[in-house]
């Protein structure tokens, strides 16, 4: 019975906390939104496309989940859900129109998360959701955003049974978020069995369960996800085989386990993610432009790669474009190289001949690639003349000062969910908000930026972004490194790993051969 | 009975002279978190999308926006009601959270404890017995070689060799087989639950967790337990009362256990009590290292997020546990000692 | 036959120094019933052949030749288990310092059962009753209570009357008592030591007498044995031995030896001078509430010297410290000269001018030198302190008052663990003397040492005083010691003066109840 | 006087074999931490990825690290800044901790009973957590290392010589001190503390090696020294995240180096009190 059981069930493990129910909650973590995409139901969701021994997330391609079918009107203005005859809540209750559209409201009006991620799909008040029948909601929209659909996929969004919750709201807490931190009311393939923050939760699955594509149940009847802090030891669960999956392992550990026959890794480059060392502008002497591509000429690019993530990734240096971006993505090489001579003139003429002293910080918690990435860092700045501090910070104090634009170069990894190059451009290089790490503040950019969010034809677009990224590389606001691997390290046996944006495990496409 | 009264109200006294101590320890606490440069607010915001006014909310959420006086105020406030706040990182109230973790710190402790004592006493004694002999070096050796390995450190061996070579160690997740289902809670102390529960599997599931990492604490603490254990023996041993003993004829067993071995148990007595606060708190790494779910790696996690509210419950927590531990080695002494009450 | 015969013993000790032999062949003899005393001065081998008779030695000593017979078996070569059963039940001992010498974690009825069911199989009901039984035998009051007493609960002399007890509990046939009564006051050590000689006389036991006390082992012994460095130097009845000593080494220890009678050498006492020291109602009470000390006067005149006598407890040395200003009275007056000094703080005292007049020298001598000074550094210190001496001459200084108090200058460059008692306490004198102080208060300076030291070290402080004309306050509990040094004595009970007088006065005709039995429980050998 | 002194010593170390070899241990791994550097013929600090993670081999004894770096020539060099952090901490908690704990042992009275109350606060904490949180808010520098490490000792030494000055404070030989015009102060600094040193030195050598696990613990939750400054603790943290992976010299030769000097420092103790203890000298 025991061995069944086993078969039956997956366990992950993780290095971090699983720490609310509720994505929507300040403060969840990334584990805990991996585990709403399988306690919770959205009315759409992305389609998936197989990418080496697994899968990856298709941002262009859309499927309706808890709603049976979605459409766009032409001018782009209105999406209408058709909602599921047969679905069902957790409780056994059936889904109504009315929990869908308490459920949206909930999203872009409580104060959590959600709200400002709709915000950039132009989902921002509850009178833009509307009841046509009991089987149909629309949204409504005032300029036709091309984000606002892949926004309903995203974590936030989930579909809550609004008649269980509306029990348990109080005054100061109109959308119930307080108790659906520790309490699920979802419809979504897995029920909450056990639930330990920072420690473990057990789910099993949800057999009604009609959301899935093409209405298939999830294989796994029963999921454990544990945290496990230490890296060396989820390494070792892994390779005794008492573990079935981990994304997080060290990328040393990685590195070992390929020639372990009794493990596969499934590794993805996170191309909604990337690695990269910002210049604070704020900060003197980053504000120069000289300075920066002085320094971007003098990171020792490929040792980082080798010695900070041992080549797992997708390098954003060494392009060899000069003109103009070759791709309208936004993540692609840069032209980037290590070339001293030309690193010490840029300096020279900067004004900084015989350099100057400088800080370089990093988080405490990502210490295990970074130690050696600021080493390698010092010593090769050291060359030409720049001095490097370097500060590890534990996280809090990181944040801190980033956002209040204390830091002067550090290195961190962004991840953006949406993936559309303007995205990234308004998101990460402009504005005065906290993930503009280089504090960047260049008005062309963010015109052209806006433009191009609004511009439907699919050729304008291109061009517009090839333009943005050229721009960006010519102001080099930051040295992009590379977009780290995902590796998911899993037992032989489990197949069906998907990467997706959100980069958590989603246990409704794994099975077990 | 007069004795019984009179250690009664000595320990009371340490009691109320100790609750100064408590309320510094809060305060210290309390402002220490504030010094550090990490605004949780910040922190915690951090989702993809977080935004000025999300942090602000939260900050006013988590009642940072007011000055720091006032938050003090408040904060002993809630001490009083018996509330120790909200933690951002588990999203739990922190009364909660440590209410399930330190059960776990706790048996792991003890038994760490138990099972450094039963082997310092035994090695303390021997060495005691024939000191300067090859013995008393071997044992002195063997404890310090004990001390020399930071905790991590021979965890990770610990686990490397039992767990994943030999395979006999259970994986070192937590305390208990997640496969098996935990005994209802009574104590709290999962051994003891399951026993009251009847369950013997569980039973030897939480044994058998428990093994490594009490080992691993165990091995760090033996030296001084030992060192005292010896150095109280031989004192007690050249004692005139052992003399005496030996004068009457007693047989050897009666005089080392019932004479020697009572009162050289005093000063270890004192000796486990320190080593039992200060294992509480400090075995942060071990908790780590085996992912035990534990006040300490809570702690920790906390004060890397500056997570005020977990901190400063534990630290107090584990001032509290300090206070009552020293009352009780107190009253034990006492029982033991009847020069202590007179 | 005799009881135990030792023949030719020797034992050796292993130190870090190498093997010290501490006996070189002792013979001694006990017959049945029979009270010998072994008399000799510390470190003479007392106690080791006591533990040798029941190889009671620590691990160190090995008994390296000689034999011990007991009722003619041999104890040397017997069997662990042999020698179990005769300690204790056919053997007894009881030690020094009866405290320490019982477990203060056990009640002390319960360490009599386990002395008597270590020998007989009997329960715990029965051996309890035994032991109860034995505590009335030592006249213990209220038994069946003292039964569960822990011995911190217990006086020092109830503590020896329970070790007695466990002793006699297995009714041995040869008691070993080593030093029984040092360390109890000397109206407890007379009721001690009657206890002892009734019970062994109606039971008929042998007893074996160590002490250092000649005049004690005189008046309870049949026998009496001197030791001297590991050997026996003579054996005799007390009468001839005091008569009639033969061996030179028991000559000199009959001569130091104070009796009622022993004189020091007639020196031309100073006339009497002016009012030194006059203390009026002094009164101490400690924090803890004990009233050590209470309206308490008296007057010293230079060159006088005044003794201060009384049981353990009464307050000698509460008073000593007070007048040398180590301790700040409660009340009353204290003035030096005419100038009063009772009211300086005595934590300012070390700055006052009045300093250097008034020295002290401690009770235990080894105990009063700081263990990292050698002697020069602790006679240099106070130089140092109260007079400013260029380096040169501080040297000079030190070697003279080392000479004036009779320290050889060798001696200097050693640390107190390197030197004997004797010369310990001369390195508190010359302390004491180096600033020529006027008052000298001494507590007890020679009560850790040997009679012949003693002597000698009376011997000097009577010279010093007639030839520096300095004063003393003197302190002792031993009024034949006062007595020799001391023109005038006042005699302490629990803190109050009882009587105060010319010293030849008080002994001859007494005043006080108090006094008298003082006197009449100081041991003395009497042929009379 | 120092001629007897270093007989002394030599006696007491032909005395006692452990303390003899512990002797011998510190002095050679003192000499290594102060000279090896200088006889290395590889920079601790110069990278060169080229040969990153290679097992020992002939040139390089001790195998080369993540970045290619000699991990023999990083251990040696670590060693000075590991002494450096446990004898600053140890030497500072040991000056305040002796002088507050002496004065308060001889005075006692109020201020003693503060002093205990204050000390009590700093006992009642966890002490580790108080160190990585002292760490977190100085800012994990060298410097700031020494501070929280001293810090978290001084309540031992404070009780210490609290208790060992008190129950000498009725000692003859300190009344004797004050009848010879001593005043209080002296009599602390010049009488008690001196003769409670021997007892003391167990605990500081004890500590030494305390220290030193302490900076390896910071460095394991990464509170440590910043790279890519040599120091055991790290070097060892993250070698022993790479015993699974088979990369075993990166933990082995610092692990050597931590073990044998904490070893050192613990059976040195007992050595260095009868060393320091003249009542030893015969
Ligand atoms: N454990 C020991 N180690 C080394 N030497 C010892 C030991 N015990 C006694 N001695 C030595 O044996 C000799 C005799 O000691 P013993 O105790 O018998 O003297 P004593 O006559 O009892 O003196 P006291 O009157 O002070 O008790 C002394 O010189 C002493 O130094
Ligand atoms: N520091 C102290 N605190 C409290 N009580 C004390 C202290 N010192 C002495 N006493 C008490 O004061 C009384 C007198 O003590 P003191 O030492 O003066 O007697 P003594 O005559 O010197 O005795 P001994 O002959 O044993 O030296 C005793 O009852 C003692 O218990
Ligand atoms: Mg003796
Ligand atoms: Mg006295």
């Amino acid at each position: 019975a025991h061995a069944q059981t086993r078969a039956e069930t997956l366990r992950q493990v993780t290095g971090n906390a699983f720490n609310t129910l509720d994505p929507n909650l300040p403060g969840s973590t990334r584990e805990s939104f991996g585990l709403a995409m399988s306690t919770y139901d959205r009315l759409v969701s992305f389609e998936r496309k197989p990418n080496g021994k697994g899968f990856i997330f298709d941002f262009d391609h859309i499927r309706p989940e808890l709603a049976q079918s979605y459409s766009v009107s032409p001018d782009g203005l209105t999406i209408t859900f058709k909602l599921r005859p047969d679905a069902k809540w957790h409780d056994g209750t059936p889904v109504t129109a009315e929990d869908i559209k308490w459920s949206l409201d909930r999203v872009v009006t409580a104060k959590g998360l959600g709200a400002p991620q709709m915000l950039t799909g132009s989902m921002t008040k509850a009178d833009q959701f509307t009841i046509i029948d009991p089987m149909t909601v629309q949204v409504k929209l005032d300029r036709p955003d091309k984000l606002a659909l892949p926004n309903l996929a995203t974590v936030y969004p989930i579909m809550v049974n609004s008649k269980l919750v509306k029990q348990h709201v109080t005054a100061d807490d109109p959308w119930g978020l307080q108790w659906t931190k520790d309490h699920e009311a979802g419809s979504g393939p897995y029920i909450v069995d056990t639930f330990k923050p920072g420690e473990q939760v057990i789910l099993h699955r949800f057999d009604d369960w009609k959301s899935g594509k093409d209405g298939k149940l999830p294989f796994f009847k029963r999921v454990i996800g544990q945290t496990v802090p230490e890296a060396a030891t989820r390494a070792s669960l892994l390779q005794r085989g008492d573990a079935d999956i981990s994304i997080d392992l060290a990328a040393s550990d990685v590195l070992a386990m390929e020639k372990d026959p009794k493990l596969k890794i499934i590794s993805t480059p996170q191309f909604n993610a990337w690695q990269m060392i910002a210049f604070n502008q704020r900060v003197k002497p980053y504000d120069n432009l000289k300075v920066r591509q002085a320094i971007t000429a003098a990171l020792p690019y490929e040792d980082m790669f080798k010695a900070a993530i041992f080549g797992r990734g997708a390098p954003l240096f060494g392009g060899t474009w000069t003109t103009g971006a070759p791709s309208p993505l936004f993540l692609q090489p840069m032209p980037e190289h290590t070339d001293l001579a030309k690193a010490k003139a840029l300096l020279t003429e900067a004004g900084f001949p015989d350099g100057f002293d400088t800080t370089f910080s990093y988080s405490v918690s990502t210490a295990q690639i970074n130690d050696p990435l600021a080493a390698l860092l010092k010593e090769s700045l050291g060359k030409i003349g720049i001095r490097v501090d370097i500060q590890k910070l534990p996280d809090a104090q990181m944040s801190t000062l980033v956002t209040e634009k204390k830091l002067a170069m550090f290195t961190d990894t962004s991840i953006s969910w949406m993936t559309t190059t303007d995205y990234f451009v308004r998101n990460f290089l402009t504005g005065d908000q906290r993930w503009n790490y280089p504090s960047l503040d260049d008005k062309a950019l963010e015109t052209l930026a806006q433009t191009a969010r609004f511009t439907a034809d699919p050729a304008k677009y291109d061009e517009m972004a090839r333009q943005l990224v050229t721009m960006v590389a010519a102001e080099t606001p930051e040295a992009f490194l590379w977009q780290p691997s995902q590796d998911a390290v899993v037992v032989p046996s489990i197949e069906g790993y998907t990467y997706w944006f959100h980069r958590q495990v989603d246990y409704r496409d794994m099975y077990r051969k | 009975m007069t004795k019984l009264a009179s250690i009664a109200r000595l320990a009371g006294q340490r009691l109320l002279s100790s609750l100064p101590a408590l309320l510094g320890v809060v305060i210290f606490t309390f402002v220490l978190m504030r010094v550090l440069p990490g605004d949780p607010a910040v922190f915690f915001s951090s989702g993809p999308s977080a935004g000025k006014q999300e942090i602000e909310q939260l900050r006013h959420q988590m009642g940072l926006d007011r000055s720091i006086p006032v938050q003090l105020a408040f904060y002993l406030r809630d001490i009083a009601t018996g509330s120790l706040g909200h933690s951002m990182t588990t999203g739990q109230d922190v009364t909660k959270d440590l209410r399930e973790r330190l059960p776990a710190s706790l048996e792991l402790t003890f038994a760490a404890l138990i099972l450094a004592l039963g082997l310092a006493i035994p090695m303390g004694v021997l060495a005691a017995l024939n000191p300067n002999a090859w013995i008393d070096h071997a044992v002195r050796f063997f404890c310090t070689l004990g001390v020399c390995v930071p905790t991590f450190v021979s965890g990770l061996l610990l686990i490397y060799a039992f767990y994943y070579l030999a395979g006999i160690a259970p994986d070192p997740t937590g305390r208990i087989d997640v496969f098996a289902s935990p005994p209802p809670a009574f104590t709290g102390f999962l051994t003891i639950d399951s026993l009251l529960a009847g369950d013997s599997e569980a039973f030897w599931s939480a044994l058998r967790q428990l093994i490594l990492p009490a080992a691993t604490m165990a091995l760090f603490v033996l030296a001084p337990l030992a060192r005292m254990t010896r150095a109280a023996m031989l004192a007690v041993l050249g004692s005139d009362y052992i003399r005496t003993a030996r004068a009457m004829g007693l047989s050897r067993p009666r005089i080392i256990i019932a004479y020697a071995l009572r009162n050289a148990a005093l000063p270890v007595l004192t000796i486990a009590g320190i080593v039992f606060s200060t294992m509480l708190g400090a075995n942060v790494l071990v908790e780590k290292v085996f992912s035990w779910p534990g006040v300490a790696a809570y702690a920790l996690d906390a004060l890397l997020a500056s997570d005020y509210a977990p901190v400063q419950g534990f630290v107090l927590l584990m001032a509290s546990v300090f206070v009552v531990v020293n009352l009780l080695v107190d009253v034990l002494y006492g029982l033991a000692d009847p020069r202590v009450a007179s | 036959m005799s009881l135990l015969s030792v023949a030719g013993l020797k034992v050796a000790f292993a130190t870090r120094a190498g093997r010290v032999e501490a006996l070189h062949g002792i013979d001694l003899a006990i017959a049945a019933g029979e009270t010998l005393g072994i008399v000799g001065e510390s470190g003479s081998g007392k106690s080791v052949t006591s533990l040798a008779i029941l190889r009671l030695l620590d691990r160190a000593g090995r008994i390296t030749a000689g034999d011990i017979a007991w009722r003619g078996e041999s104890i040397v070569t017997a069997s662990a288990s042999r020698l179990r059963a005769l300690r204790g039940a056919e053997i007894a001992m009881i030690f020094q310092n009866p405290r320490t010498a019982l477990n203060p974690i056990r009640p002390v009825g319960q360490q009599i059962i386990d002395a008597i069911r270590a020998h007989r199989r009997i329960s715990c009901a029965e051996a309890a009753a035994e032991a109860l039984d034995a505590l009335r035998q030592v006249r213990i009051r209220e038994p069946e209570r003292r039964m569960r007493a822990y011995p911190n609960e217990l006086s020092g002399g109830m503590c020896q009357r329970v070790m007695i007890a466990m002793a006699m509990a297995c009714r041995p046939a040869l008691l070993i008592a080593d030093e029984p009564t040092t360390g109890l006051d000397v109206t407890t050590q007379k009721a001690v030591m009657d206890l002892l000689a009734e019970l062994t006389r109606s039971r008929g036991m042998a007893m074996m007498l160590i002490t250092h006390d000649l005049a004690l082992a005189a008046q309870y012994c049949q026998r009496v044995t001197v030791m001297e460095r590991g050997r026996v130097v003579e054996t005799a009845p007390p009468a001839r031995l005091f008569a009639a000593p033969a061996h030179p080494y028991t000559q000199c220890l009959v001569a130091a030896s104070p009796t009622r009678h022993s004189e020091l050498p007639a020196r031309t006492v100073s006339a009497a001078g002016a009012k030194l020291l006059e203390v009026s109602h002094l009164t101490k009470r400690y924090p803890d509430g004990t009233l050590a000390v209470e309206d308490v006067s008296f007057a010293l005149a230079a060159g006088e010297s005044l003794g201060l006598v009384g049981e353990s407890g009464s307050g000698k040395t509460t008073i000593s410290r007070l007048v040398c200003r180590l301790m700040d009275p409660s009340a009353g007056e204290i003035r030096l000269a005419g100038t009063p000094i009772g009211a300086i703080p005595a934590s300012d005292f070390h700055r006052a001018p009045q300093r250097r007049d008034i020295q002290i020298v401690f009770q235990d001598p080894g105990e009063s030198l700081n263990p990292r000074f050698t002697a020069a550094d602790a006679i240099a210190d106070p130089l140092k302190r109260l007079f400013t001496i260029p380096r040169a001459r501080l040297m000079d200084e030190v070697a003279a008052s080392a000479a004036r108090a009779g320290l050889p200058a060798d001696l200097l460059t050693r640390y107190p663990h390197q030197l004997s008692g004797g010369q310990k306490a001369r390195i508190g004198i010359a302390r004491a003397l180096a600033v020529r102080p006027k008052l000298l208060v001494l507590d007890e300076p020679t009560a850790a040492l040997d009679v012949s030291v003693q002597a000698v070290i009376l011997e000097l402080l009577d010279r010093l005083r007639a030839e520096e004309g300095l004063s003393y306050l003197f302190v002792s509990h031993d009024l034949n010691v006062v007595r020799m040094l001391c023109a005038r004595m006042i005699v302490l009970q629990h803190g109050r003066i009882v009587e105060q007088g010319e010293s030849r006065t008080v002994f001859r005709a007494p005043q006080s109840p108090y006094t008298r039995e003082l006197l009449a429980s100081i041991p003395s050998f009497a042929p009379a | 006087m120092s001629a007897t002194a270093a007989g002394h010593a030599l006696h007491v170390l032909r005395a006692n074999r452990v303390s003899a070899f512990a002797a011998i241990l510190a002095v050679v791994l003192v000499l290594t931490a102060g000279f090896g550097p200088l006889l290395l013929p590889f920079d601790p600090i110069a990278s060169d990825v080229a040969i990153s993670l290679q097992p020992p081999s002939a040139l390089h004894w001790a195998g080369t690290d993540q970045l290619g770096r000699d991990v023999l020539a990083r251990v040696i060099a670590a060693g000075r800044l590991d002494y450096a952090i446990a004898a600053a901490a140890v030497f500072l908690s040991f000056i305040v901790g002796a002088a507050i704990g002496g004065a308060c042992g001889f005075r006692g009275g109020a201020v003693d009973r503060w002093v205990g109350r204050i000390v009590d606060v700093l006992m009642a904490f966890p002490l580790f957590v108080l160190a990585m949180a002292l760490v977190a808010a100085l800012g994990n520098r060298v410097e700031n290392i020494i501070y929280a490490t001293a810090i978290i000792n001084l309540p031992f030494y404070i009780r210490f010589a609290r208790a060992e000055v008190a129950v000498r404070r009725g000692a003859g030989w300190v009344e004797a001190a004050s009848a010879s015009g001593n005043g209080p102060w002296r009599i602390v600094f010049s009488f008690l503390l001196p003769n409670v040193l021997p007892a003391m030195a167990v605990q500081i050598s004890l500590n030494l090696g305390w220290a030193i696990l302490n900076a390896a613990g910071l460095s394991f939750i990464g509170l440590g020294v910043h790279p890519p400054t040599p120091e055991w603790g790290i070097m060892v943290a993250e070698g022993a995240r790479f015993i699974t992976v088979g990369h075993w010299w990166l933990v082995t030769a610092p692990g050597l180096a931590l073990m044998l000097s904490v070893l050192c420092f613990n059976l040195l103790g007992d050595g260095l009190r009868d060393m320091l203890d003249p009542r030893m000298r015969t």
